[in-house]
């Protein structure tokens, strides 16, 4: 327990929360390009949470505690479940408090809080918005659960660092039953984090919304610091897929000399994903709200069909 | 005076509690002061001494009770002291609640309900102090018996009345059928003591025989499908803390008696019990979280969602049967802990919930999710506990739900590791199973407490507010440990160790190697670890660090004003969602799992009126058609006896020569 | 040389009996089923007294005399005192007509005889074939009873069946003990002066004898 | 002796000053203390027979052991209590017109001859003298149950004294036939149907000759224990005869009937060397319980109900000594005291709760626990005591004959554990339906004697705690003696 380890976990903390609205920014920019609109600019996302920030909050009559107590919570949540998983270096102080299940259930407690917060108000929105949230939730969270099984059974770990070091530490071998996993995995993303398919995040028409609905009674600081959970929440589940499908480039333990490196590999890899995010949303069409457990009810089967593939291969797998 | 001692003292106390109630002539406001708190000093008593019980020599005693030459023996081993302490710390917490709760009415005559309710108390203790099936069956049926009379409260209901008939009968029919496995068990000639049964080694079929009675009659106790018929009838019927008993404690007895049976005394266990205890576990869990998820009145809910908590520790009775029956005992030792776990965590939140529902049912009158609402703004205190039982059986870090939950997953994970391909291959998709009941228990929880808690009130519940001292501190004990056992888990798991080492020959130690009072680990900390306290440091340090943050680079202003709600008209409590529109999607996703009977208004409806009903299929491929069979053979038998003395007569004759010839 | 002698008259007495109880299941009129009843008692009383004189066993005419007097003399005028008092004399109804009756009664006989063939190697030399005749007549008079369909032949076919039990015990085994025989007859008695209490009784609710009033209490579908 | 000598006068005296006195207002209380010499003429009997071991009287005519000293004590303890709370219920019957003080005459001698004959019964030593007594019960009670003079009461009546007098006829023969089979071991004379004497020589007795003579006696005494398909006669009779006699019927007569039956099962497998008489009472038993069970979910006159629960009681009763061994006999003997002692203290309440609402119609009678919470609770707790539930007597006598069926016939073990719980569910349901829930019950002139109920399931309750050690050896060597 050196002073490195600290300063790795400060580094990478640090990194991800301040690049989380940038990597959003850049999968608008993205979605722009792709549909001939010259887009808003990546540093988007940061004006429109600064100017938050400085507006006054305007909270409803009824609005208990509860609901002035979420974003904070909630933001709190992204923030240590983004330094929890490995983007940089292995060797993370925080890494052994949570593993992926532990990650899962983290997950879990900012969207209830979200959810409870949502139906505090007691509008007509915010308890649909909470219902469907919950609803995606519940679904998802198996499927993402079966997920992270699979490299659990090949790295015989649910610890994050763990499954990296196998990965990416040892000699360099393709499963098929990740790409399984992988596929599974984008489609969970795309659910959990309300893009298209599933969500719409650019529209606050009532039938379609989920997430959006979820904010609406939220203004000013509050909400920035929700779409910044948001963001964080984009970025968290982007660097867990790296870590597990693409973990080539972090920085095994104690080896400061590759840092600067998986640095730039982690940029590389975020502005990769964010395109390919982009194109993803840009060539589908949203789906209405109950499509949305076949299309979860799929990712589950890939996930369990890779790890079936894993035990059926064995080691190989 | 030994720990032991106490503990045999604590259900005399109550007894004695319970006929001093029923003799006392008190108000009934003095009778509730008098008599719960004493109780609950004898909960906190057995509490006190069975945990050191946990980790020591078993003690046993022969009282001068009991039949001629089957006396009651108690005995006092790591098993029974560990649902001992849960007992105690469950019992403590709700009498505390009863004393504030029963004095204002709501449920009969105050002098029977105590005297039934503490007798109830002492019959569970019992049954985990019994070392003979005579008396774990006497205290076994005391306590279906005692805790009938405590539904049947307010028997001018009819309902109430056909739901504790129905939940009766199911418990005396589940009784008598682990009476008959106490049968196989024996050894023949007064040889009924376990101690006896331990030493009693089986066929292979007569123990597959036993352990299936077992799993079938401690299932009707524990709601297991296909015998969970009674629960979302009885536990809505009867008063709150009676409810958080049954369901926190009562059922808890039930997995007890089921370990007992399995690890204690049957000598060896077959893979395909654990295949069969575990599917029907995770069937009970599917089942109990989809019909949470409809229900619209709050105690139905928690019935349901306890449903889907015991199935899950069933499912984890089933993994550990499986480890253990492939001598993978360390894996075993994790899953019993998990499941230990699990039970004691689901005691106390859903015993919290439920008097949770006791003080809104008090202070609204109403326990149907459609009339409540925003109760947070006028009985905050309740709403607190609320919040942390909702989100501790949502299983959201840092509660103890999760805890539990987080150790049986990793159990599960370390399936793929069994011998039988077929199994390591099967086990991981049951592993999908009870992810999805969790998740649903998530949604489940959110509709309750957002419905009951949250938005506006439905009705016009002005008159709400906290409920007295006697009540929050109930509430407050049975929250405080929920937090408690999340955030420091390993304390009480480590504790639970010779309980492992005695039931599957391996202790928990080689199972979560290196970890300490703050990390909880899986095996080895590199495979998998889990610090509560951390995690809530984490968050807390976040939070604290934004918000200061905030208030110093900005601002902390705020206005208050009607809600915008997309702009539309001004607000009223019936645009919300009721209970029903929540559990609409479920409904519709897994429609064919329920029995549903929808009208739906059409859009020229003067009134449009929506009515949906919900029944349990199972019911009707089930228990419908036995019933139906014993009316069509009764009908049958009625000709017998049809009322013309010659056909009497020729009966007699007729069984006089058809002996004659048998005879012959 | 009496022994042989005695041994047919038992022989022919048991016969007799049989053919009697055959009689009344064939017995159309109550007053013949009366007469008959007498008659089998007279014979009974006779058989008893031989059985008696053959193994000078006293306490045997004892119970002789008192199947005179009980059921030759005082329970037939009994029965003949109470259809006065009732006035029935019509005809006997039954259920199963006769001769379906008299078939049964064969098998049943044949059943009786088949049974008693091992009890006979036991019993004593005298009353070789008695006991199977006893059995005989005491499951006629359970068919009787079964195909009577009013009161007073039912209780003949009571009466009869006890007939059938003391020829048994007469013939099978030299008698039961004194104190049994005594608390038999007594039994009877006080039975039959029971039934007669039963026949006012029945007689005032329905104003009739017949059986089929007596059919209420059924499980009501 | 002198005290056997006194069980047997003591009601004797009674029934004739009765059949004189019974007219007078004090003749309840007159039977009720006749009873209470009883009582105490049997308790003091029993103390000897605890001292002193078995005895034998008056040349070997009466013959007390362990076996019959305890039903002799419980009969006398059940006719004493039933006294007591006959005094009440037939005043009230009385003063609603239903009987008048000539039927009470007939009733109050009847009933002390009644429990003479039963006493006879249990005491003698001879087979024949034991037949005697059974008859001598039936024709007692006979007029008992056609009382009150009703159609149904006299139709049941004459049911009841057709049926069992041809059974009683049946074992009569069955009787014949013993004899017929001890004299050529014996020699003819009294001592060839003596016990004592029959069981010396029980194996030598000659097997064909005792098999067939079993047939006959367990058809004719099994009519009056009320097996299935001989029961026809019981719930008629227990329906319609006034509640003490159900009571002493339910709780006594179907007792000394099997008692009756136990002593030739002892004798008859003695001789045979094989089960068969075993075989023969646990098959009737089986079919009984069954049956009864079937029959118990579709009655609708409360008497009927737990007549019927008593067929099944008798059935679960004689399939314990079918089964046979140490447990099971024990359990058998237990079950019989406990539910002789429940069932009379149901019919008690019963009796009560019919009074209250004018009617025996199971769904006239509602929320008994609001108008008078004892007779509600005593119906209820008489109902879940007779049910098997614990901590009573029967649960403890249900345990051991369960668990030792399992054991030695699984087979028998889903048809009796499908009864059983079709008895419960059918019992209790109705059972509850009555206690609780609104009322339409109204008060009695007289208060209603809850003593004998409560009395009754008290000790019913200590026999599931705690059994004295001198009743745990007398249960113990009576079960020796069935074996």
């Amino acid at each position: 327990m050196n002073a490195g380890f600290f300063v790795s976990q400060l580094l990478q903390t640090v990194l991800a929360v301040s690049l989380a609205p940038l990597m959003l920014g850049w999968v608008n920019q993205c979605r722009a390009w792709l549909q001939n609109r010259t887009g808003a600019g990546v540093l988007q996302p940061y004006r429109l949470i600064i100017k938050l920030f400085h507006k006054d909050a305007v909270l409803a009559h009824n609005a208990s505690w509860l609901f002035r107590f979420a974003p904070y919570t909630v933001f709190g949540c992204m923030v240590l479940a983004v330094s929890i998983v490995p983007i940089l270096a292995t060797d993370l102080p925080l890494s052994p408090v949570a593993d992926l299940i532990a990650l899962v259930g983290l997950f879990a407690l900012a969207r209830v809080f979200m959810a409870l917060a949502a139906m505090d108000v007691g509008t007509a929105f915010g308890s649909l918005g909470a219902r469907r949230e919950m609803l995606v939730a519940s679904l998802a969270e198996p499927a993402l659960l079966m997920v992270f099984f699979t490299p659990a059974l090949i790295s015989q770990s649910t610890a994050l660092t763990t499954i990296v070091e196998t990965l990416a530490h040892r000699e360099l071998t393709l499963y098929p039953s990740l790409a399984f996993a992988a596929v599974a995995f984008v489609m969970v993303l795309l659910a959990e984090n309300a893009r298209i398919p599933v969500d719409n995040p650019s529209t606050h028409l009532e039938l379609t919304m989920i997430h959006e609905a979820l904010l609406l009674e939220y203004s000013a600081r509050h909400l920035a610091l929700l779409e910044w959970a948001h963001a964080l929440k984009l970025m968290t589940y982007t660097s867990i897929g790296i870590a597990l499908f693409l973990p080539w480039g972090i920085a095994p333990a104690g080896q400061w000399a590759m840092m600067p490196l998986s640095v730039l590999a982690f940029l590389v890899k975020l502005l990769l994903a964010g395109a390919a995010l982009a194109l993803l949303e840009a060539v589908s069409a949203k789906m209405r709200i109950f499509r949305v457990p076949e299309f979860l009810g799929m990712a589950f089967l890939l996930a369990v069909l890779g790890m079936l593939t894993r035990l059926l291969l064995g080691s190989a797998g | 005076m030994s720990s032991f001692d106490v503990v045999l003292a604590v259900p005399l106390c109550w007894i004695a509690v319970g006929l001093f109630g029923l003799s006392s002539r008190a108000s009934r406001a003095q009778h509730a002061r008098i008599f719960f708190p004493l109780g609950a000093l004898g909960g906190l008593l057995l509490m006190a001494a069975a945990y050191p019980a946990l980790s020591g020599e078993p003690h046993s005693l022969v009282l001068p009770l009991g039949l001629p030459d089957l006396r009651f023996h108690v005995r006092l081993d790591s098993l029974a002291a560990f649902f001992l302490v849960l007992l105690g710390a469950v019992s403590a917490g709700v009498s505390l609640y009863s004393a504030g709760y029963f004095d204002k009415g709501g449920g009969g005559q105050i002098r029977l309900v105590c005297f039934q309710y503490h007798v109830f108390l002492a019959s569970m203790a019992l049954v985990l102090l019994a070392d003979d099936a005579y008396l774990f069956m006497v205290a076994w049926e005391t306590m279906a018996l005692a805790s009938y009379f405590l539904v049947t409260t307010d028997h001018d209901i009819a309902q109430i009345r056909s739901a504790g008939l129905l939940y009766l009968i199911v418990a005396h029919i589940g009784a008598t059928v682990i009476l008959l496995c106490f049968g196989i068990l024996q050894l023949g000639e007064w040889s009924y003591t376990f101690d006896a049964m331990r030493h009693n080694t089986l066929a292979a079929g007569w123990a597959s025989a036993a352990f299936l009675l077992a799993l079938f009659g401690f299932g009707a106790k524990a709601g297991f499908l296909p015998v969970h018929v009674w629960l979302p009838e009885a536990h809505p019927a009867a008063p709150s803390p009676i409810s958080a008993l049954m369901s926190g404690v009562m059922l808890k007895s039930a997995v007890y008696g089921l370990l007992r049976v399995t690890f204690d005394l049957l000598h060896l266990q077959l893979w395909w019990w654990g295949v069969v205890a575990l599917s029907l576990g995770l069937l009970s869990a599917l089942f109990g979280a989809l019909f949470a998820a409809v229900q619209t009145d709050m105690k139905r809910l928690l019935a349901y969602s306890s449903i889907e908590n015991l199935g899950i520790i069933l499912a984890g009775v089933g993994l550990t049967v499986l480890f253990h029956s492939y001598d993978m005992n360390a894996l075993a030792a994790l899953a019993l802990a998990a499941t230990l776990y699990h039970c004691l965590n689901h005691a106390l939140f859903k015993s919290l919930l439920f008097i949770v529902t006791g003080s809104v049912m008090h202070a609204t009158g109403h326990r149907s999710l459609g009339k409540l609402g925003g109760l947070i703004r006028f009985m905050p205190r309740v709403a607190a506990a609320g919040l942390v039982g909702t989100l501790a059986i949502a299983g959201l870090p840092p509660l103890n739900g999760f805890a539990s939950e987080w150790m049986l997953l990793q159990a599960f994970l370390l399936s793929p590791s069994l011998p039988n391909s077929y199994l390591s291959m099967l086990v991981p998709v049951a592993t999908a199973a009870l992810a999805l009941a969790v998740a649903m228990a998530g949604y489940v929880m959110v509709k309750f407490y957002g419905v009951v808690f949250l938005g506006l009130p439905r009705e016009e519940l002005a008159r709400a507010h906290d409920p007295d001292p006697w009540e929050q501190a109930g509430l407050l004990w049975l929250a405080l440990w929920c937090v408690v056992l999340g955030l420091a888990p390993m304390a009480l798991i480590s504790a639970t160790d010779p309980i492992a080492s005695a039931l599957v020959g391996a202790a928990i130690r080689d199972s979560v190697q290196g970890s300490s009072w703050l990390f909880l680990t899986a095996i080895r900390p590199e495979r998998a670890s889990y610090s509560a306290l951390l995690l809530l440091a984490g968050i807390v340090l976040t939070v604290a660090m934004t918000f200061l943050l905030v208030r110093r680079l900005y601002h902390g202003r705020v206005r208050r004003s009607a809600p915008w709600d997309c702009g539309f008209a001004p607000l009223d409590a019936r645009m919300q969602d009721t209970a029903e529109g929540f559990g609409q999607p479920i409904k519709q996703i897994f429609e064919p799992f329920f029995k549903l009977e929808r009208s739906q208004p059409s859009p020229f409806d003067a009134r449009p009126l929506y009515r949906s009903r919900i029944e349990d299929r199972i019911w009707y491929w089930l228990y419908v058609p036995v019933m139906r069979a014993v009316e069509w053979l009764s009908s049958l038998i009625g000709i017998l006896h049809h009322g013309r003395i010659h056909l009497y007569l020729i009966y007699s004759f007729a069984t006089l020569l058809v002996l004659l010839l048998l005879i012959q | 040389m009496s022994f042989p002698l005695s041994h047919q008259v038992i022989n022919l007495m048991a016969c007799l009996l049989l053919l009697i109880a055959f009689a009344m299941l064939a017995q159309r009129r109550i007053l013949r089923l009366i007469y008959l009843f007498a008659l089998q008692g007279l014979v009974l009383s006779i058989n008893t007294a031989v059985v008696a004189l053959a193994t000078h066993q006293p306490h045997l005419y004892f119970s002789a005399g008192l199947t005179l007097a009980l059921k030759v003399v005082a329970l037939p005028w009994l029965l003949h005192r109470l259809i006065d008092r009732l006035n029935i004399r019509w005809d006997v109804e039954t259920l199963l007509n006769i001769p379906t009756t008299m078939l049964v009664g064969i098998a049943l006989v044949i059943i009786a005889f088949n049974l008693a063939v091992p009890i006979s190697q036991l019993a004593g030399t005298i009353t070789r074939s008695s006991l199977g005749i006893a059995m005989a007549s005491v499951l006629l008079s359970f068919l009787m009873m079964i195909t009577r369909r009013k009161a007073v032949p039912q209780v003949i076919g009571f009466l009869a069946m006890e007939n059938g039990l003391f020829f048994a015990a007469t013939s099978a085994t030299y008698g039961m003990p004194m104190v049994v025989e005594l608390g038999i007859a007594l039994d009877v008695l006080v039975g039959s002066f029971i039934f007669g209490i039963f026949f006012f009784q029945i007689r005032e609710t329905f104003d009739s004898l017949d059986i089929h009033h007596l059919e209420k209490l059924k499980e009501k579908a | 002796m002198i005290e056997i000598a006194l069980v047997l006068v003591l009601p004797l005296i009674g029934a004739v000053l009765l059949a004189l006195k019974g007219n007078r207002p004090w003749a309840a209380e007159l039977n009720a203390s006749m009873s209470l010499l009883t009582l105490l003429a049997a308790a003091a009997l029993t103390a000897r027979i605890i001292s002193q071991g078995p005895i034998t009287a008056w040349h070997e005519l009466f013959f007390v052991d362990a076996l019959n000293v305890f039903l002799v004590a419980l009969t006398a303890f059940v006719a004493f209590t039933t006294a007591l709370f006959s005094r009440v219920y037939m005043r009230v019957e009385q003063d609603r017109g239903k009987l008048s003080a000539a039927r009470l005459r007939l009733y109050h001698s009847m009933y002390q001859l009644f429990t003479l004959t039963m006493l006879l019964a249990l005491l003698t030593n001879n087979v024949g003298i034991l037949w005697v007594a059974m008859e001598g019960a039936t024709l007692a009670t006979v007029l008992l149950v056609s009382l009150y003079r009703t159609a149904a009461g006299i139709e049941a009546a004459w049911k009841y004294f057709i049926l069992c007098g041809v059974g009683i006829a049946q074992a009569l023969f069955g009787t014949i036939l013993l004899y017929l089979a001890a004299e050529k071991v014996l020699g003819a004379g009294g001592t060839a149907l003596l016990w004592t004497h029959l069981n010396a020589v029980q194996s030598q007795l000659e097997p064909n000759v005792l098999s067939i003579a079993f047939v006959f006696v367990l058809v004719g005494y099994g009519t009056k224990v009320g097996f299935v398909p001989l029961h026809n006669w019981l719930p008629d009779a227990h329906a319609e005869g006034p509640t003490p006699i159900s009571a002493v019927l339910s709780g006594l007569l179907l007792n000394v009937a099997l008692y009756a039956v136990v002593r030739n099962k002892v004798l008859v497998d003695g001789a045979l060397g094989s089960h068969l008489a075993g075989h023969l009472m646990m098959g009737f038993g089986l079919l009984s319980v069954v049956v009864a069970a079937l029959f118990l979910s579709r009655q609708k006159d409360v008497k009927r109900l737990f007549a019927y629960s008593s067929i099944e009681h008798m059935g679960i009763i004689s399939f314990a000594f079918g089964v046979g061994g140490p447990v099971a006999s024990f359990a058998g003997l237990l079950h019989m005291s406990a539910h002789s002692l429940t069932k009379s203290a149901i019919f008690f309440a019963v009796g009560h709760a019919a009074q209250k609402t004018g009617t025996q119609l199971i769904d006239q009678i509602r929320g008994l626990i609001h108008t008078s919470p004892a007779v509600g609770w005593g119906l209820m707790l008489g109902s879940v005591a007779i049910l098997g539930m614990p901590p009573f007597g029967l649960f403890a006598s249900e345990f051991l004959i369960l668990t030792t069926a399992v054991q030695q016939h699984p087979w028998a073990t889903p048809p009796l554990l499908g009864a059983l719980a079709v008895a419960f569910a059918a019992i209790f349901s109705k059972v509850q339906a009555m206690v609780f829930g609104e009322t339409t019950a109204q008060r009695l002139p007289h208060p209603p004697a809850l003593v004998p109920v409560f009395l009754h399931l008290l000790i019913v309750l200590l026999l599931g705690l705690y059994i004295p050690p001198y009743l745990a050896d007398w249960y113990r060597t009576a079960a020796r003696l069935i074996g």
